[in-house]
C-alpha cells in the first residue's frame, strides 16, 4: 500500500493549482449558489471556465487525447475535483455530460458521433441533460413507456420524461424511449442522443423543495430524429442505459466538496453558541463533528481505493452503487446536523441578513434530501449492492417480472 | 379509572377541527399562506374566532370559554395535519397564556377579552441574538427605568407573528445579578410604540412567520410592567412548556397526515409490477412511522394532560414530548419523502411542508438535544 | 383524557404494595439472576412466589375468578407487574403460561381444560413452555413439519422443536404440529397441551450467548397424545397458533423492569467517570439517559393507551406488535448504551469481583440481542405492522405461500 | 502513483496467515481457547513463531525481520476472521513495540530477540481503577524511588496476558506536577518479581484475556526504568496508536468474515419458500454490512500505512480508523445475529465470537467516542 501521491501526481497538483488560482484571481467575483436569479450568469461562468481548462489540458483529464481530454490518470482526475470544489471555483452544470453521456458515447458511440460530440462537451460549449424517469417509471427503468416509432430514416418520439436535470439550458439530451412495445419490457428499448433544439420538445420546469427549478418535465410531441442519432442498435436502450447509470455512481468525485461542507461546520461550531459557550466545545456537538470528518475522510479513501483498482484496469462495475449510497447518506447526515448546529438561525435562509453563512446551508440540506432519490435511490443501490456485488438473490416479484 | 381517551366533547371538538382544517385551509391554501406575509386570510382568522378556539384557554371573566388545556390540545392536533399557517399559536398560546398567567387585572382586561374574539393579536419576544432558553439568555435586551417607566433596547429575533401582533409581550432584563434567573421581568408592549421596529424574516417554514424585533428606546409606561419586576423567570418557563405541548400537539397531528400520506401512495405506486409497499424497505419504513407516530403520540397526549392539570411532572413530561416529537416527526417527514421519491422532493407536493415544520417546531422553545438534557437535570435533582 | 389512576386503582396499589413488601421482607434475600447455578432455587421461588400471590388473590388479575383469576382490570394487572419489577422481587417463569397458554386455553379451551389447567398455572404449581419453531421453520410458522398421527384416540407425534425456553423445568408445554400433510401449509396444523413427563420427549439444552441454557432443542419420538389434549379442532392449529401469538405480545408489561433497568443507569452514571469526571456530568451521556428515559417512560404510556382501548371491549389485534417492536428494540440499544457507560468495566463478567453491578448489565446486554428475534422478529414484526395495522399489501413470495 | 493494493509480498502473507488461521484455529479450537486460561496452546503458539510473525516488526539487529506495520497489518486483518484468541497482539505489539520505541539498549538486547522468537511474552500495564487513555489516567499507580531502584505501588486493569507475560511494562507516575503529561515513566517488571500479583479477569470475550496487575512494594533496579524519566507520556501515546491501528485491522477482518457468514446464511436459509436474502429487509442490511466493512477497510488500511510510514497525521489517521471500525464492527456483527436469528444466538455459532470481540477491541485504547472527541481536538489545534 503506497497512499502518498506518486511524484507524477504531486507535481500535477503542483502546477494545476497555480494555474487555477490565477484564473479565481482573474475572474474576481466567482457566481454563487446564492445568486438563484442569476443561474443565468453562473451557467455562462461554467462555460468560460470549462473553455479555460480545456485549452490549458485540463478537461477530459480521463479521456482519450483524440477527443480533447488529457489522456491522464482517475488520480489526477481526483486532484482536479478536489482542488476547484475546496474553492468553490466553478459548478458543474455539466455533471449529466461528463458524468453519463461522455462516458457512453466513448463506450458505445461510432466515431462520427465521439468527434461530434466529446471536444464539445469538453469545451464547455455543449451542456447535456438526460430523459431517462418517467411519472410511472422510476425506480423501475424497465416500465418506461415514451415512444419512439420508426418512419424512414427517422424516429418519431412522443411521450414524457420528469426529473430532467438542466433540460432549460442543455444543449443535447441522452434520452432512452421505446422502439418495440412487442418484447419483454427490457428488451424494447433503444437510446438516443437529440439536440435539445429539434422542434417537438417542451421543457417545463419542475420548482423543487429549496425553491429552485433544478428539474424539468420535457415533452415529446411527434418529434423526428433521425436513425443515426441511435447510440448502440435498436434495443440496446436497456444496456446501455445501465452502463450509464454505472458511469454515473462513479462521475466526479465530490470528496472536495464536502470537506469544503465539513471544513466549513468546523468554523461555524467555533461561532455559534451552544448552551452559552462556543458549541466546539460542545461534547455532543463534538461527536458529531468528528463523526462527519470521519465519513468525509473515508469518501477519499474509499475513492482512492477503487480508483487505484480500476487503474489496474477494472471496469466500472456495480461497487459504484456503494459510493453513490454512501455519499448521498452522509451527505443527508451531515446536512442534518449543519441544522442542529445552527440552532434556531437554521431557519433563515438566503437573502436574511440574520442567515448565516448565507443560508448556504439551508439550501444544502433541503437539496440533500434529493441526493437518496436521485440516480437510483438508496434502497435500489442496496438492490443493486445485494444482488450484484454481494450476490443474493432476487426478491420474488422482480425476479418474475425478468422473466 | 386511568382513560388515555379524549372526552365525548374533545372528540366533538376534535371532528370540527377536522373538518374545519380540511375545508378551509386545504394544500392550496397553505401553499398560498406561505406567500402572504400574513400567514392566514382574515376570512379564516374570522371563522377561527367565530368557532370559539381563541377563547378556550381564556377564563370567562374575560369573555373567553375557560375550558382546558388538553381540550385546546385536540384542535391544534387537527392544525397539525394541515399544517396550519398563521398567528393562533402565538396569539392564544404566547400572547393569551403569558397575559393571563403574568398579567395584572387591568392588562387581562384590557387585552384578554380581544384576544379571546379575535380582534386583538399579541405574541412573546423571547429569543435574542444569541439564542438559549435559559435565564441567561435574556440578556441583551435590557428595561431600564426612565420617566414614568421604562426604556426598552436590544433586538429580539425569532419572534412569532410580531409583524401582525397588536402587542408585543417583551422578557428583558431589568437587573443584572449573580442569579440570571432573577431581574427578569416582562413587559406588555403595544406593537405601534415608536422606536419598536419589525422584520419579517425569510424562514424555511413559510407557514409559521417569524420575525425580528428591534427596540431602540421604546419607552413604555410603568403600567406596562407585567407581574412582579424581575421575577418573571418561572412564568416563562411556565409559557414555554405550555407552547410546548401545544407545538407537540401540532408535531403528532403532522406525523400522522405524513403517515396517511406515505401509506396511501405505497399502496398504489407501482414498480416492478407490484405497490411499492408490498416491499419490505418501503414496508418496514411505513412499519416505523407508524410505531413513532403512536409513541408519539402516547408522550404529547400525556405531556398535554400534564400541563392541563398542572401537575409536579408537567416540565418532565413535557421536556420528554418535546424531545420524543421533535427526533420523530424529523424522521417520519423526510422519511416520507423518501418513500415518495421525486415526487415528494417537489414543491408542489405536500411533504415538504410537515417535513419544514418539524424543523420550525423544534427549534421554538428548545430542541431535542436541549429538553433531553433539561430532563436528565430535572431527574438528578429531584 | 384522564392520566390519574382512580381510586380504586390508587387504593389496589396502596393494598398491593405492602402485601408485597412484607412478603419480601419475609423472605430475606432473593435468588437473582448471578446465581445462574442456582437456577433450581430461583424456579422454587417463583413456585413460591406464585402460590402466595394466588392465596392472596394476586395471581391472574384479570383471568376470570371462576378459574382462580381476581377477575380484575388491566391497570390493576400493569400496576402490579410494575410493583414487582421495580422490587426484583421474583422473575416470571411461567411467562409462556401467562403470556400464551392461559389466555388461548381460557379463548379455546374445553371447561375441561380450563378447570384442569388455569388454577394450575395461577398457583404456581405448573410452569409451561411451547414446541412453536423448528429448525426449519422459525419466522415461517407454516412451514413446520413435526407430526402428529392418528391412531386410534390417541394422536403419535415425532419431530423436533426448537427455541423451547423453560422446557428443561416446565410441566407443561403447547405443541403445534402438522396432522395433515396434504393441505396448504397452514391449514394442516393442530394445537396440543403436552404433559412434558410424557415418554417419548427428550429436551436437550441450548447453549446462549449469556452462557445460560434458557433454551432447549426438544425431540419426540413417537409420543403418545390422546385426543382430549387437542385446543379446538384439528386443522384449527394455524389460527390459534397467531391468537397465540396475539396473546404473547401483549402479555406481561415491562415497564417495571425498564423502569429498574434505567433508573440503574442513572445511578452508574453517577458513579463512573468519563474522561476523568463523573459521566452524569458529560453531555453526551446526558443525552443517551435522557432518550432512554424517554423511551421507557413512552412504553409506559403506550402501554397504558392500549390497554385502555383494550377495557373498552376491543380484543388483542396485530397492535401488539407495536409493543413488542418497540421493547425490543429499545433495550437492545439501552443495554448497548449500558455497555458504553461502563467504559472498559463492560468487558466484567457476573463473577468478577471488579464487575460492576456484578455484572447485570453484561447479561442484560447479550440477552437483549434476543429480544429482537425471540417471539417473531422485528422484521417479522414491521410486516405484521405493515400489512394488518396500515394495511399495505403482501409481498409476492408471501402472497404466493399463501395462495 | 496512489496504490491502495496490498504489494505481493503482503498478498503472500496474507495468504500464508489466512491459511493458518483456517488450517490451525477453526472455531472449535477459538471455543477452546475460551475456556483454556493461557487463550492459546503451545503448539500454535510455536507455529505463529516459525512463521516468523512475533519478528516482524523487531529490528535485525535484535534478531527480528525488521520489515513495516503495514506488514503486520495484513496478518491482524486475518486474525481478525476468526477471531485469533491468545498473547499475539499483545506480546508483539505492546510488549515488542513498547520495547522497541522506548527500551534502553540493554533492554532490547535482553528482550527483543525472546519476543522475536516467541521465546519470551510481554505485555503493557496502562489503565487503572479509573480508566483513562490521557496522562491524568496514570495516577494511581506510582514508582518512587527506593534503594536501588523503585518501589512500585497501585493496580492496574485490564492488562492484556499479564497472566501469561514473562515482561509486565508498567506505567506509572513518577512525579506529581502540574503538567499530568509529565512525570510519567514506564519500567520493565520482570512478572515473577516479588509484590506482583496477578489476576486472569472473568470478561465478555473469552478469547482476548485481560488481567488485573496488583503492584505491592515491587521493588524494581535503576535498570528496569525504561527511557528518560518522567518522559514516557509521548512514548506511549505512539504505542497506543499503533496498538490501535492493530486493533482496526483485526476489526475489519472480523467484518469481512461477519458478512461472508451472514451472506452465505441468507442465500441458503429458506423462510416463505424463498431464500430470505432476497427480501429487502434482510438484503439491505446485508448491503449496508457491505458498505461499512469496504468503509472500515479505507480507513484502517490508511491508519495502518500513516502509522508504518509515520506520517505527521497518523494520530489522526488512527482515531479516524478506532472510531469508525468501533462502530462498524459493533453494528456489523450485531446485524449478524440478526440476520441469522435464532441459530446466531446460540454460543455453539460464531457470530457471538465476534460480537464480542467487538465490544472488547473497541474499549482498548480508547472507544468510539473518546477517539471522535480526540480527533475534533487535534483538527482544532492544528
Amino acid at each position: 500500500m503506497d497512499f502518498n501521491l506518486s511524484p507524477e501526481e504531486e507535481a500535477f497538483r503542483q502546477e494545476f493549482v497555480p494555474w487555477l488560482e490565477g484564473v479565481i484571481a482573474e475572474k474576481g467575483k466567482i457566481p454563487t449558489f446564492k445568486d438563484a436569479e442569476a443561474l443565468d450568469e453562473r451557467v455562462a461562468w461554467y462555460r468560460e471556465m470549462q473553455k479555460k481548462l480545456f485549452d490549458a489540458g485540463y478537461a477530459g483529464i480521463t479521456w482519450p487525447k483524440e477527443y480533447g481530454g488529457r489522456g491522464g490518470t482517475l488520480i489526477e482526475s481526483f486532484i482536479l475535483d478536489e482542488e476547484i470544489q475546496k474553492r468553490a471555483a466553478v459548478e458543474n452544470f455539466n455533471g449529466i455530460g461528463f458524468g453519463m453521456a461522455g462516458g457512453v458515447i466513448l463506450a458505445f458511440g461510432t466515431d462520427e458521433q465521439k468527434d461530434r460530440y466529446i471536444p464539445a462537451m469538453l469545451n464547455g460549449s455543449e451542456i447535456w441533460c438526460q430523459g431517462f424517469s418517467e411519472p410511472n417509471a422510476g425506480s423501475d427503468l424497465a416500465a418506461l413507456s415514451t415512444r419512439a416509432v420508426k418512419d424512414g430514416d427517422d424516429y418519431v418520439i412522443n411521450g414524457q420524461k420528469v426529473w430532467t436535470s438542466m433540460a432549460q439550458m442543455a444543449d443535447q439530451c441522452i434520452l432512452v424511449v421505446r422502439t418495440d412495445p412487442d418484447v419483454p419490457k427490457h428488451k424494447g428499448l433503444s437510446f438516443f442522443i437529440i439536440d435539445m433544439k429539434t422542434p417537438g420538445i417542451d421543457v417545463r420546469p419542475l420548482v423543487q423543495i429549496t425553491g429552485d427549478a433544478e428539474f424539468n418535465e420535457v415533452y415529446f410531441d411527434d418529434m423526428r430524429v433521425p436513425r443515426t442519432q441511435m447510440l448502440g442498435e435498436e434495443g440496446d436502450g436497456w444496456k446501455i442505459s445501465i452502463a450509464t447509470l454505472m458511469f454515473e455512481r462513479y462521475a466526479v468525485s465530490q470528496y472536495g466538496s464536502f470537506r469544503r461542507s465539513i471544513d466549513g461546520l468546523f468554523e461555524l461550531a467555533k461561532n455559534v453558541t451552544r448552551n452559552g459557550r462556543p458549541a466546539i466545545e460542545d461534547p455532543v456537538i463534538r461527536q458529531k463533528l468528528g463523526q462527519f470528518h470521519i465519513e468525509v475522510e473515508i469518501l477519499k479513501h474509499n475513492t482512492m481505493r477503487s480508483r487505484s483498482k480500476l487503474l489496474k484496469g477494472e471496469v466500472p462495475g456495480p461497487e459504484g452503487s456503494i459510493e453513490k449510497l454512501y455519499w448521498s447518506e452522509m451527505n443527508k447526515a451531515m446536512q442534518e446536523f449543519a441544522m442542529e448546529l445552527e440552532g434556531p438561525y437554521h431557519q433563515l435562509m438566503s437573502g436574511s441578513k440574520w442567515a448565516l453563512q448565507d443560508g448556504m446551508y439551508q439550501f444544502a440540506f433541503l437539496r440533500s434530501r434529493g441526493n437518496t432519490i436521485e440516480a437510483g435511490t438508496s434502497e435500489i443501490q442496496k438492490n443493486i449492492i445485494g444482488e450484484r456485488v454481494l450476490g443474493l438473490p432476487k426478491d420474488a416479484a422482480r425476479a418474475a417480472v425478468k422473466k | 379509572m386511568v382513560d388515555t381517551a379524549f372526552t365525548e366533547e374533545q372528540d366533538m371538538l376534535k371532528r370540527s377541527a377536522r373538518n374545519f382544517v380540511e375545508n378551509e385551509c386545504p394544500p392550496e391554501y397553505v401553499r398560498e399562506m406561505w406567500e402572504n406575509d400574513e400567514g392566514i386570510t382574515q376570512e379564516v382568522w374570522n371563522k377561527m374566532a367565530e368557532l370559539g378556539w381563541m377563547g378556550l384557554l381564556v377564563p370567562e371573566e374575560y369573555d373567553g370559554i375557560g375550558m382546558s388545556f388538553q381540550d385546546l390540545a385536540v384542535v391544534f392536533e387537527e392544525m397539525g395535519r394541515v399544517p396550519m399557517p398563521g398567528p393562533f399559536f402565538s396569539s392564544v398560546v404566547l400572547g393569551g397564556e403569558t397575559i393571563r398567567l403574568a398579567g395584572t387585572e387591568e392588562q387581562k382586561k384590557a387585552v384578554l377579552p380581544g384576544i379571546a374574539m379575535g380582534e386583538t393579536r399579541a405574541t412573546l419576544a423571547l429569543m435574542e441574538c444569541d439564542p438559549l432558553l435559559s435565564p441567561a439568555g435574556i440578556e441583551s435586551v435590557k428595561a431600564e427605568p426612565a420617566a414614568d417607566g421604562y426604556a426598552i433596547n436590544g433586538i429580539k429575533l425569532f419572534v412569532p407573528d410580531a409583524h401582525t401582533a397588536d402587542y408585543i409581550i417583551c422578557a428583558a432584563r431589568t437587573d443584572e445579578g449573580a442569579d440570571p434567573a432573577k431581574g427578569i421581568s416582562l413587559f406588555l408592549v403595544d406593537s405601534k410604540t415608536s422606536g419598536l421596529s419589525i422584520e419579517l424574516l425569510k424562514t424555511m417554514d413559510g407557514g409559521r412567520k417569524q420575525c425580528e424585533v428591534n427596540f431602540e428606546n421604546v419607552a413604555v409606561p410603568e403600567s406596562a410592567l407585567m407581574g412582579q419586576k424581575g421575577e418573571a423567570w418561572p412564568i416563562i418557563s411556565k409559557v414555554a412548556d405550555i407552547a410546548n405541548a401545544a407545538l407537540c400537539m401540532e408535531m403528532v397531528g403532522g406525523m400522522e397526515k405524513s403517515l396517511e400520506l406515505t401509506v396511501d401512495y405505497a399502496k398504489t405506486r407501482i414498480a416492478f409490477d407490484q405497490p411499492i409497499g408490498s416491499y419490505q424497505a418501503i414496508k418496514h419504513m411505513c412499519a416505523d412511522m407508524m410505531l413513532i407516530t403512536e409513541s408519539a403520540k402516547s408522550v404529547a397526549y400525556y405531556a398535554a394532560w400534564a400541563v392541563s392539570e398542572d401537575t409536579p411532572d408537567a416540565p418532565e413530561a413535557v421536556s420528554m414530548a418535546k424531545a420524543y416529537c421533535s427526533d420523530t416527526y424529523r424522521k417520519a417527514t423526510g422519511d416520507c419523502i423518501q418513500i415518495m421519491g421525486g415526487i415528494g422532493f417537489t414543491w408542489e407536493h405536500d411533504a415538504h411542508l410537515y417535513f419544514k415544520r418539524a424543523r420550525c417546531n423544534e427549534h421554538l422553545f428548545g430542541d431535542a438535544a436541549f429538553h433531553k438534557d433539561r430532563l436528565v437535570t430535572m431527574k438528578t435533582s429531584a
